[in-house]
């Protein structure tokens, strides 16, 4: 017990949002629910990112106090996953805007939200 | 140099400025995108020039002003210039093809179009994992912006599926990133690598996702049903963007990223892409839409790269080599393919007769699908020759087998399509026309193929020794093609006989040989060609690029030339008989033998190489390894082209659909080339046994039993063209029957019957090529008494089957009483008795022959026929000359080919006495049969006038009918099922079985190929759930277990 | 000990809410369980010492996304609305 | 003399006595025939009255080139093929032009006469011609194969192609004889000869009862005179081969005139004691037993 | 069922591939080689008090650059996408009812927000935020505005100007760096300041300011382009 830590849960809850997310797209039927299942998916793998980064007992990589800004490198955790999250955030809005409006010139071609009626091309 | 930087910064800035634009600028915003896009070309373009040129150093570019790893860097070496070439290029000349879509669109979606390159860009020259993942989303983001370039169902629901599958694949590659990002502590790839990482499991998981997100991004069989709906539901021109393009920034991708891998993933990607080169291939053969069927293609064109830089720690440093030849190939051809496609705009490739209507458009096309199916000249040519020759010297033998299978499925349907556009009789009322911009980046493309090819050859240490006179000359003629047949003509035999003249000094007796039936015999046959009126278009170039095949095969030194000029003479003849009527199947099935063959000749090339410092034909002399396979697989290679039994289906129909003056050139010329292989394997590598059987045995029975089916079938035909091809099948098992002999006997037959073989083939195809031509039609039975209306055609075909019965005095005895010397001398009776009795046969056909056709009652409707035309009697008469030279002096045509033999035969020649001829066996004065038989002729032939000497002529109905006058020509002329009896006794021997078989070959690969794509059912949340399947079973192969 | 409780609890929270998001019936819901997932996130990170992050998925994750599902949805419903 | 002279002098000379010859064994057979059949038949000389008869004519009418050279053809086979055999074994001069080729010559020079013949008959324009040519050539494919592979069963044999080497194998005693040293390959052959005679159960060809005469149908007065000094010569020359590959060939004319004539016979028991094949069926009947015998003739003389 | 059972059985074998990262996994002690970098060093070569800032903006300035492509990207589709085919459907207009309190306070509440959103992305090197969340800040003022108001105006025209503008400008001053610095997006083209204060950092809270600029009008457009489709039937 003595080394599970806030990273560890973390870590599991974004392997489970993760799956979660993965299911949601392999079994509902309903696009939306397709793209809310992706917006899971992509929260758990952020989450993911941020877990990597932290060291335990460590602040924030921002170096407001003059404490902080000797010695750094003992003091913070680490900074570049959180900038890759915050790209893969912005990426993430990016994808899910456009498979929204996907959504949307489906849902007006057919009138349906049901991915199964969308099977025009195959084989 | 320009810092490539600007590429990224060029892109950006012009697509961010495009807001500055009002709305109504459509055009304004294009020609700045394409300026932008020109610019970036012409970057890489002048990087990749100085690469080759000067050689210069790897360009490394730095954001910021820190070095990696602690800042992001770019980086532009040779590869780099050249992929960022090329994608830039299919930006510039795909966004200038779809300009007016993209504008009709709106200025964003040029924003659409610069991202995508922007983002590849980078893709390929960036050195930062993350980075990577970045700019691949934005490229995958405007690549499913494009797809809804058209919107319809179809397409947005495509699009959706492609997002949904790459948001997945991309979030795997992220969680991929990350975890090496933990272990590693760096994301720069050329950090990570110098690092000494600890074997850690989630690291090497880690580097799986990483690698596995790469391979699916290339769209690996099954997991890509996402992929193909693209492919065949986005607009044309996008989808050559995603072929081309995005497919090449991720064989770039998988090329930089493979030293992550350990070395059993490395050769599970490699099996992946076989893999899903083979099946995409398999797949494609079912298909009908041509966009779909192009996907399947580029699927697994990129399936086969991924499989050559899979196993390029086997290949080596020629890794490079292959891919850059088989990529640009696809890279031009595919493009170029889409584009025509989005031209043509035809659901199915069945009605792509439509492109007949625009010449330039129908050229390009087979300009493209030969680039594509990786024939000469084009780049990927030299890259499969070079895959397989690597394959070999490794000794992966069932990867080989793999590469010619899907290669040969992919030929099977690309060959189907462009016989289609050529030949399809659907006729569709609408003349294409394609815009200028159109145009243009397909004009470029095609001559960017021309010199893709140019530039890989001259890479590499043998494909620069390649002759490309012959086949230049024959290009040469396609932009001559405006000029009239009489011209043209004459210029095609000039050059010809000039290459002759000063080349043949240098051959040595074999290749005089050879040559002369090939160049000679070529002149004279196209001398008939001056019976044509027009232009003939179409004619000329492949008529020449076949010759230049023939020659280049005996003109070759290296194994790798006689593969080169193998295969242009295989386009070369397919084009020409491709011409002929209702060629369209029989062209098909031509090609599919054809290049099947060429196929095993390459696989059996590559064997004979392995351990051996070159490639010169002289190594086959030299096998100490696998002689038996090469041996086999050259000789059933070359036995294809001789249509031997079981691969001669090909024949009939190719033969006796083609024009008048093609029919002998591929009945009487190119069988040849079969001839050639295999006296040149016979010589280098002698006898070869399975065990204890010697292959010649068996190629003995297999000659045999090609002469007598052959002769058996012709007995059975109703065409008459059909009826002489059967007899050339049957006539080249002579000369395979000779070949086999291993003796000097049988050779000399086999080789001298080579040469009659081709001057009673071409007389007979030539005569009936002329009655065809007036009476428009091959079927004997409708013809009849034509030996008043046609008496020259008539004397050539009775000279001709004289000399092909092998009746004396005549030189066909010659090969006959050769053929029995060395049947008794080798003491092969049963083959030599079932050959006499296909001789026999003989008899029955080339009776029919002449009988149908111009003896018995004449049809009514055949009263104002006249004879053949001038043109095509003249090159008969040349060789009814010849013939009768041979027949009295038989020592000037076996002597040289004896002296020539002597070398490789030295025991059991004829001795020779004046015209006398003499065997350890038997003899033969061929000078005094002629006279004594001309001498009885005459004497009788003087009896009978004299007794006759008031004979009257009467009309031929004027017979003794049984006291009736017969009521129509018609019901006289006993001329249909004219063998019926003989048919009633032994029809069943020439039941078609082999045809059969190979139509139920067809029919099974069809069917398999039907089972496959049911998996691709449209479903997007199917496909998604291949890709977690197949996710799960590659990590559970390459790890074991979880 | 009390972060690795608050920690947990939370997670437990972001999973179920996460079930909820795919298995609800209603999409309204679905969509709002999604944004609660993407917000507890956010405060997941501040644990994490990422407060950068936090702002981000807080402002983008949990609000914008959560804004254009709706929009799109109501668009959607209009659609059917229409229809009928 | 000159040598070539000569020469052609006494292949003048043998082409006369074999026309006589051929012209009367051709009436006593039909004389024997007619008795067998209870009748009373033609006196042995109707074949010299047939000819002088054909040639009298006044009528003489052609359909055409072909058709008028088509009985100059077959004539010249049929000489052509007795000049390329040698004919009296020992003798220089009656070994004609032999001296031009081996039995593979004569073998294939006997389809001159076949095919110039058919397409006469074809030219002629009468569809019964053309029936019984595609009847003929078919039967020649048959029986040829047994025909084949009995030479072949011999040239292994001997080692030779040459005829007068395979002859003078066979003097010194009637045991020495092909017949009895090689008795397969005679079966062949001569079974191969039946067919080769054109007689039944092997004569659909000219099938005299169905369809007149067959492929001469529509020859007539001097045309026809021709095709009958053919039908004197031909089976002769056939027959002095058969008796020079199987029986020893012969010394001086007698003997050769008493085997031939043997020979002959054997065709005429066969052909009056069986009925008529159809064409089906003489070519299957020739790809069974014959070509088995045939086959075992190769293989026995090959290997043992 | 079979379909389900069948995602089921791969859900769990992908949870068993996660399970052994997870097994694998060991909490870090101290920062990788890169990390420890940026720690020490950050300070005097960017001079950003926010790591976050100074990773995201310089060192990986060339994601940064791409990420604001990918929303400019999807802004574009969605223009294009949603555009294309509306001038084939009719107009008919469906007059949807506002509230007039909710108006009045918006038209309130707007002018903070944005103000809000500028100030997180004009102190993104001093503190937590930075241009993206203050774009998504600004960019929720006008969703606000949207909602609230019956007839925004909102002119897509001076969006695209703002947007483009702040676009070039940042590819500009990347290249800048090429010329008077080290390299592309370096942010020493203007001098490092004081550590800690507004004017530090060198290009950083220009960048910063721009991409704020640029990703609250790009979110806007989004959103505006989903809204004006809305109004069009």
């Amino acid at each position: 017990m003595q080394n599970i830590g806030i990273e560890q849960i973390s870590l599991a809850v974004g392997f489970i949002l993760l799956l979660i997310g993965i299911w949601g797209m392999l079994s509902q039927k309903n696009i939306l629910k397709i793209i809310v299942s992706f917006t899971i998916f992509e929260t758990g793998l952020n989450v993911i990112l941020v877990v990597i980064g932290y060291i335990r007992n460590k602040t924030a990589p921002i170096l407001d106090t003059t404490e902080l800004q000797t010695n750094t490198a003992e003091k913070i955790v680490d900074p570049i996953p959180q900038a890759l999250v915050l790209t893969s955030i912005v990426i993430g809005l990016g994808v899910t805007a456009l498979l929204l409006v996907y959504a949307l010139k489906m849902h007006k071609e057919k009138k349906s939200l049901l991915i199964n009626d969308y099977k025009d091309t195959k084989w | 140099m320009v810092d490539p930087i600007y590429i990224v910064a060029v892109l950006l800035g012009i697509s961010f400025s495009l807001g500055f634009i009002g709305k109504k600028s459509e055009n304004i915003a294009g020609i700045l995108s394409l300026l932008a896009l020109g610019f970036t070309t012409l970057v890489s373009a002048q990087w990749f020039y100085n690469f080759v040129t000067a050689d210069i150093e790897t360009y490394h570019i730095f954001t910021t002003a820190f070095k990696p790893p602690f800042s992001i860097n770019l980086m532009m070496g040779k590869e780099e210039a050249l992929f960022t070439m090329m994608i830039n290029a299919i930006g510039l000349f795909g966004g200038l093809y779809m300009f007016d879509r993209l504008k009709a669109a709106g200025k964003n979606s040029f924003i659409a179009l610069l991202m995508l390159i922007m983002g590849l860009n980078v893709v390929v020259m960036t050195r930062d994992l993350f980075n990577l993942f970045v700019f691949l989303e934005i490229s995958s983001i405007a690549v499913a912006g494009l797809i809804v370039l058209t919107q319809n169902t179809k397409s947005i629901s495509a699009g959706f599926k492609f997002m949904i599958a790459t948001g997945i694949i991309s979030g795997l590659l992220l969680l991929g990133i990350a975890f090496i990002y933990n272990y590693a502590g760096s994301l720069n790839i050329d950090h990570i690598l110098t690092q000494n990482l600890e074997a850690a499991k989630g690291l090497s998981i880690a580097i799986f996702f990483l690698m596995i997100a790469i391979v699916l991004e290339m769209k690996p069989f099954p997991a890509n049903g996402w992929g193909l709906d693209v492919y065949s539901s986005a607009e044309s021109g996008v989808s050559s963007l995603l072929s081309s393009a995005y497919a090449t920034a991720t064989v770039f991708v998988l090329m930089k990223l493979l030293p992550f891998a350990p070395e059993n993933l490395q050769f599970l990607i490699a099996a992946i892409g076989i893999i899903t080169f083979v099946f995409s291939n398999l797949m494609g053969m079912r298909q009908d839409n041509p966009n779909r069927m192009l996907g399947y293609s580029s699927i697994s064109q990129i399936g086969l790269l991924a499989a050559v830089i899979g196993i390029s720690s086997v290949i080596g440093e020629y890794t490079y080599f292959i891919v850059i030849s088989i990529l640009i190939s696809h890279f031009l051809a595919k493009s170029g393919l889409f584009w025509i496609a989005g031209i043509v705009k035809q659901e199915s490739i069945k009605n792509w007769s439509v492109l007949r209507s625009n010449k330039l458009l129908l050229v390009l096309f087979g300009v493209f699908i030969f680039a594509l199916t990786g024939l000469p000249p084009f780049p990927g040519f030299f890259g499969k020759w070079e895959l397989v020759m690597h394959l070999a010297e490794t000794k992966n033998f069932i990867w080989i087998f793999a590469v010619l299978i899907g290669s040969f499925f992919e030929v099977v349907y690309m060959f189907r399509w462009l016989g289609y556009a050529v030949k399809n009789d659907i006729i569709i009322e609408t003349k294409l026309k394609a815009k200028i911009h159109q145009i243009i980046p397909l004009l470029l493309f095609a001559a960017a193929a021309f010199g893709a090819g140019y530039y890989v050859s001259s890479e590499h240490p043998y494909a620069s020794l390649i002759n490309y006179l012959p086949l230049a000359v024959a290009l040469g003629f396609a932009f001559i093609e405006f000029l009239p047949v009489f011209i043209k003509n004459t210029l095609a035999i000039a050059a010809m006989a000039a290459y002759f003249y000063f080349n043949y000094e240098s051959y040595n007796e074999l290749q005089v040989i050879f040559a002369a039936i090939f160049i000679i015999g070529g002149i004279l046959t196209l001398i008939a060609g001056y019976a044509y009126k027009g232009k003939r278009q179409g004619f000329y170039p492949f008529a020449l690029m076949m010759f230049a095949g023939l020659i280049g095969l005996v003109e070759a030194t290296t194994t790798l030339e006689f593969f080169f000029a193998w295969e242009l003479m295989t386009i070369g003849s397919y084009f020409l008989i491709l011409r002929g009527k209702k060629s369209i199947k029989h062209a098909l099935s031509y090609i599919l033998f054809s290049i099947g063959g060429a196929y095993l000749i390459l696989a059996g090339f590559g064997l004979a190489a392995i351990g051996k410092p070159d490639i010169s034909i002289g190594i086959l002399s030299n096998i100490e390894l696998y002689a038996p396979w090469i041996f086999g697989l050259l000789a059933i290679g070359f036995m294809t082209k001789t249509a031997s039994i079981g691969l001669h289906i090909w024949l009939p129909g190719a033969h006796a659909e083609a024009e008048a003056d093609v029919s002998p050139m591929v009945s009487a010329i190119l069988l040849k080339a079969g001839v050639f292989g295999l006296i040149m394997l016979f010589l280098a590598m002698g006898e070869q046994f399975i065990g204890n059987i010697s292959f010649a045995y068996i190629l003995s029975w297999v000659g045999v039993i090609t002469a007598l089916m052959g002769n058996m079938m012709a007995a059975f035909q109703e065409d008459a063209k059909r009826l002489l091809a059967y007899s050339s099948i049957g006539a080249l098992g002579y000369v395979l029957f000779g070949l086999s002999l291993m003796s000097h006997l049988g050779w000399l037959t086999a080789i001298s019957f080579s040469v009659t073989h081709f001057m009673f083939k071409a007389l007979l195809f030539l005569a009936i090529g002329g009655v065809v031509w007036r009476l428009k039609t091959k079927d004997m039975y409708k013809m009849g008494g034509l030996i008043k209306k046609m008496p020259f055609s008539f004397i050539s075909v009775l000279i001709g089957i004289i000399v092909l019965a092998g009746v004396p005095p005549l030189t066909g005895f010659a090969g006959k009483w050769l053929f029995f010397q060395a049947v008794v001398e080798k003491q092969w009776f049963l083959q030599g008795a079932v050959l006499f009795f296909s001789g026999i046969i003989a008899f029955l056909y080339c009776f029919r022959l002449i009988h149908s056709i111009f003896l018995g009652q004449p049809k009514d409707e055949h009263r104002n026929v006249k004879e053949a035309p001038f043109w095509i009697l003249v090159p008969q008469y040349a060789i009814l000359m010849v013939i009768m030279l041979f027949s009295m002096l038989p020592n000037s045509l076996l002597k040289p080919i004896g002296d020539m033999l002597m070398p490789y035969f030295p025991d059991g020649a004829i001795t020779w006495d004046g015209q006398m001829a003499t065997t350890a066996l038997g003899y033969w004065n061929g000078k005094t049969v002629m006279f004594i038989v001309v001498g009885v002729f005459a004497i009788v032939f003087g009896w009978l006038v004299f007794m006759n000497r008031n004979a009257k002529k009467v009309k031929q109905f004027n017979i003794g009918y049984a006291a009736e006058r017969p009521f129509l020509p018609e019901t006289t002329h006993y001329a249909f099922n004219f063998f019926a009896p003989y048919k009633k006794a032994i029809g069943f021997l020439v039941a078609p079985g082999i045809t059969n078989f190979w139509h139920r070959v067809d029919e099974g690969a069809h069917s398999v190929s039907d089972k496959f794509t049911k998996i691709y059912n449209g479903n997007a949340q199917s496909y998604l759930i291949h890709i977690v399947a197949f996710i799960l079973v590659i990590y559970l192969i390459s790890f074991g277990g979880f | 000990m009390i972060w690795i409780i608050i920690s947990a609890v939370l997670g437990v929270v972001m999973i179920t809410m996460s079930v909820v998001a795919i298995h609800h019936k209603k999409i309204t819901i679905a969509i709002l369980s999604a944004g609660g997932v993407s917000l507890i996130a956010s405060i997941l990170y501040l644990l994490l010492a990422a407060p950068d992050v936090a702002l981000t998925e807080a402002a983008i994750g949990s609000g914008l996304t959560t804004f254009i599902f709706f929009y799109v949805l109501n668009k959607i419903k209009k659609h059917k609305h229409v229809e009928e | 003399m000159d040598p070539l002279i000569k020469q052609i002098l006494f292949a003048l000379l043998t082409i006369f006595i074999v026309l006589n010859y051929g012209l009367i064994v051709q009436g006593i057979v039909r004389k024997i025939g007619a008795r067998v059949g209870r009748r009373y038949g033609i006196p042995f000389y109707q074949p010299y009255i047939d000819i002088i008869k054909n040639y009298s004519k006044r009528t003489r009418i052609s359909h055409g080139i072909m058709y008028y050279i088509a009985p100059v053809f077959r004539l010249t086979g049929g000489i052509g093929l007795l000049l390329f055999i040698p004919v009296i074994f020992g003798n220089n001069m009656f070994q004609n032009f032999s001296f031009s080729g081996d039995l593979l010559l004569i073998l294939y020079f006997q389809f001159f006469g076949v095919l110039g013949m058919a397409l006469g008959a074809a030219e002629s324009g009468h569809p019964n011609s053309a029936i019984g040519v595609s009847r003929g050539l078919s039967q020649v494919t048959a029986y040829e194969l047994p025909l084949t592979l009995g030479v072949l069963s011999l040239a292994v044999q001997y080692n030779t192609l040459n005829v007068s080497e395979i002859v003078a194998a066979q003097q010194g005693g009637i045991l020495n004889w092909s017949f009895f040293t090689n008795p397969l390959a005679s079966i062949a052959l001569l079974l191969a000869f039946l067919a080769a005679m054109g007689r039944s159960p092997f004569d659909v060809v000219l099938a005299p009862q169905e369809i007149p005469i067959g492929p001469p149908t529509e020859f007539h007065s001097g045309f026809l005179g021709v095709l009958q000094l053919n039908r004197a010569i031909f089976p002769i020359a056939k027959l002095i081969l058969f008796m020079n590959l199987l029986f020893g060939g012969a010394t001086n004319w007698g003997e050769l005139i008493i085997k031939t004539f043997f020979i002959y016979m054997w065709s005429v028991f066969v052909g009056v004691a069986f009925p008529r094949f159809r064409v089906d069926q003489s070519v299957r009947w020739y790809l069974g037993v014959p070509l088995i015998i045939g086959v075992a003739a190769v293989v026995v003389s090959k290997f043992f | 069922m079979l379909r389900n059972s069948l995602i089921l059985i791969l859900i769990l074998g992908l949870a068993a591939i996660m399970l052994s990262i997870f097994v694998d996994y060991t909490p870090k002690e101290k920062l990788g080689p890169v990390a420890e970098h940026y720690a020490n060093n950050g300070k005097e070569e960017v001079g950003a008090a926010n790591l976050v800032t100074a990773v995201v903006v310089t060192y990986r300035g060339l994601d940064t650059l791409g990420e604001v492509s990918i929303l400019f990207l999807s802004a574009a589709i969605i223009g294009f996408f949603l555009k294309i085919r509306n001038e084939e459907h009719s107009k008919n207009q469906i007059v949807i009812r506002y509230s007039e309190i909710l108006g009045t306070g918006a038209k309130i509440l707007v002018p903070i927000i944005i103000l809000l959103g500028a100030y997180v992305f004009i102190n993104g090197h001093l503190t937590p935020g930075g241009g993206f969340q203050g774009g998504a800040i600004i960019a929720s003022a006008f969703v606000l505005m949207l909602i609230a108001l019956p007839r925004p105006a909102l002119n897509h025209r001076v969006l695209s100007i703002i947007e483009s503008f702040s676009g070039l400008s940042y590819v500009i001053i990347g290249l800048l760096g090429v010329f008077l610095a080290a390299g592309f997006l370096d942010n020493q083209i203007m001098s490092l300041g004081t550590f800690g204060t507004i004017l530090s950092a060198g290009a950083v809270p220009v960048i910063y300011i721009l991409i704020g600029l640029k990703v609250g009008t790009e979110l806007t457009g989004i959103i505006g382009n989903l809204k004006e489709i809305q109004n069009e039937e």
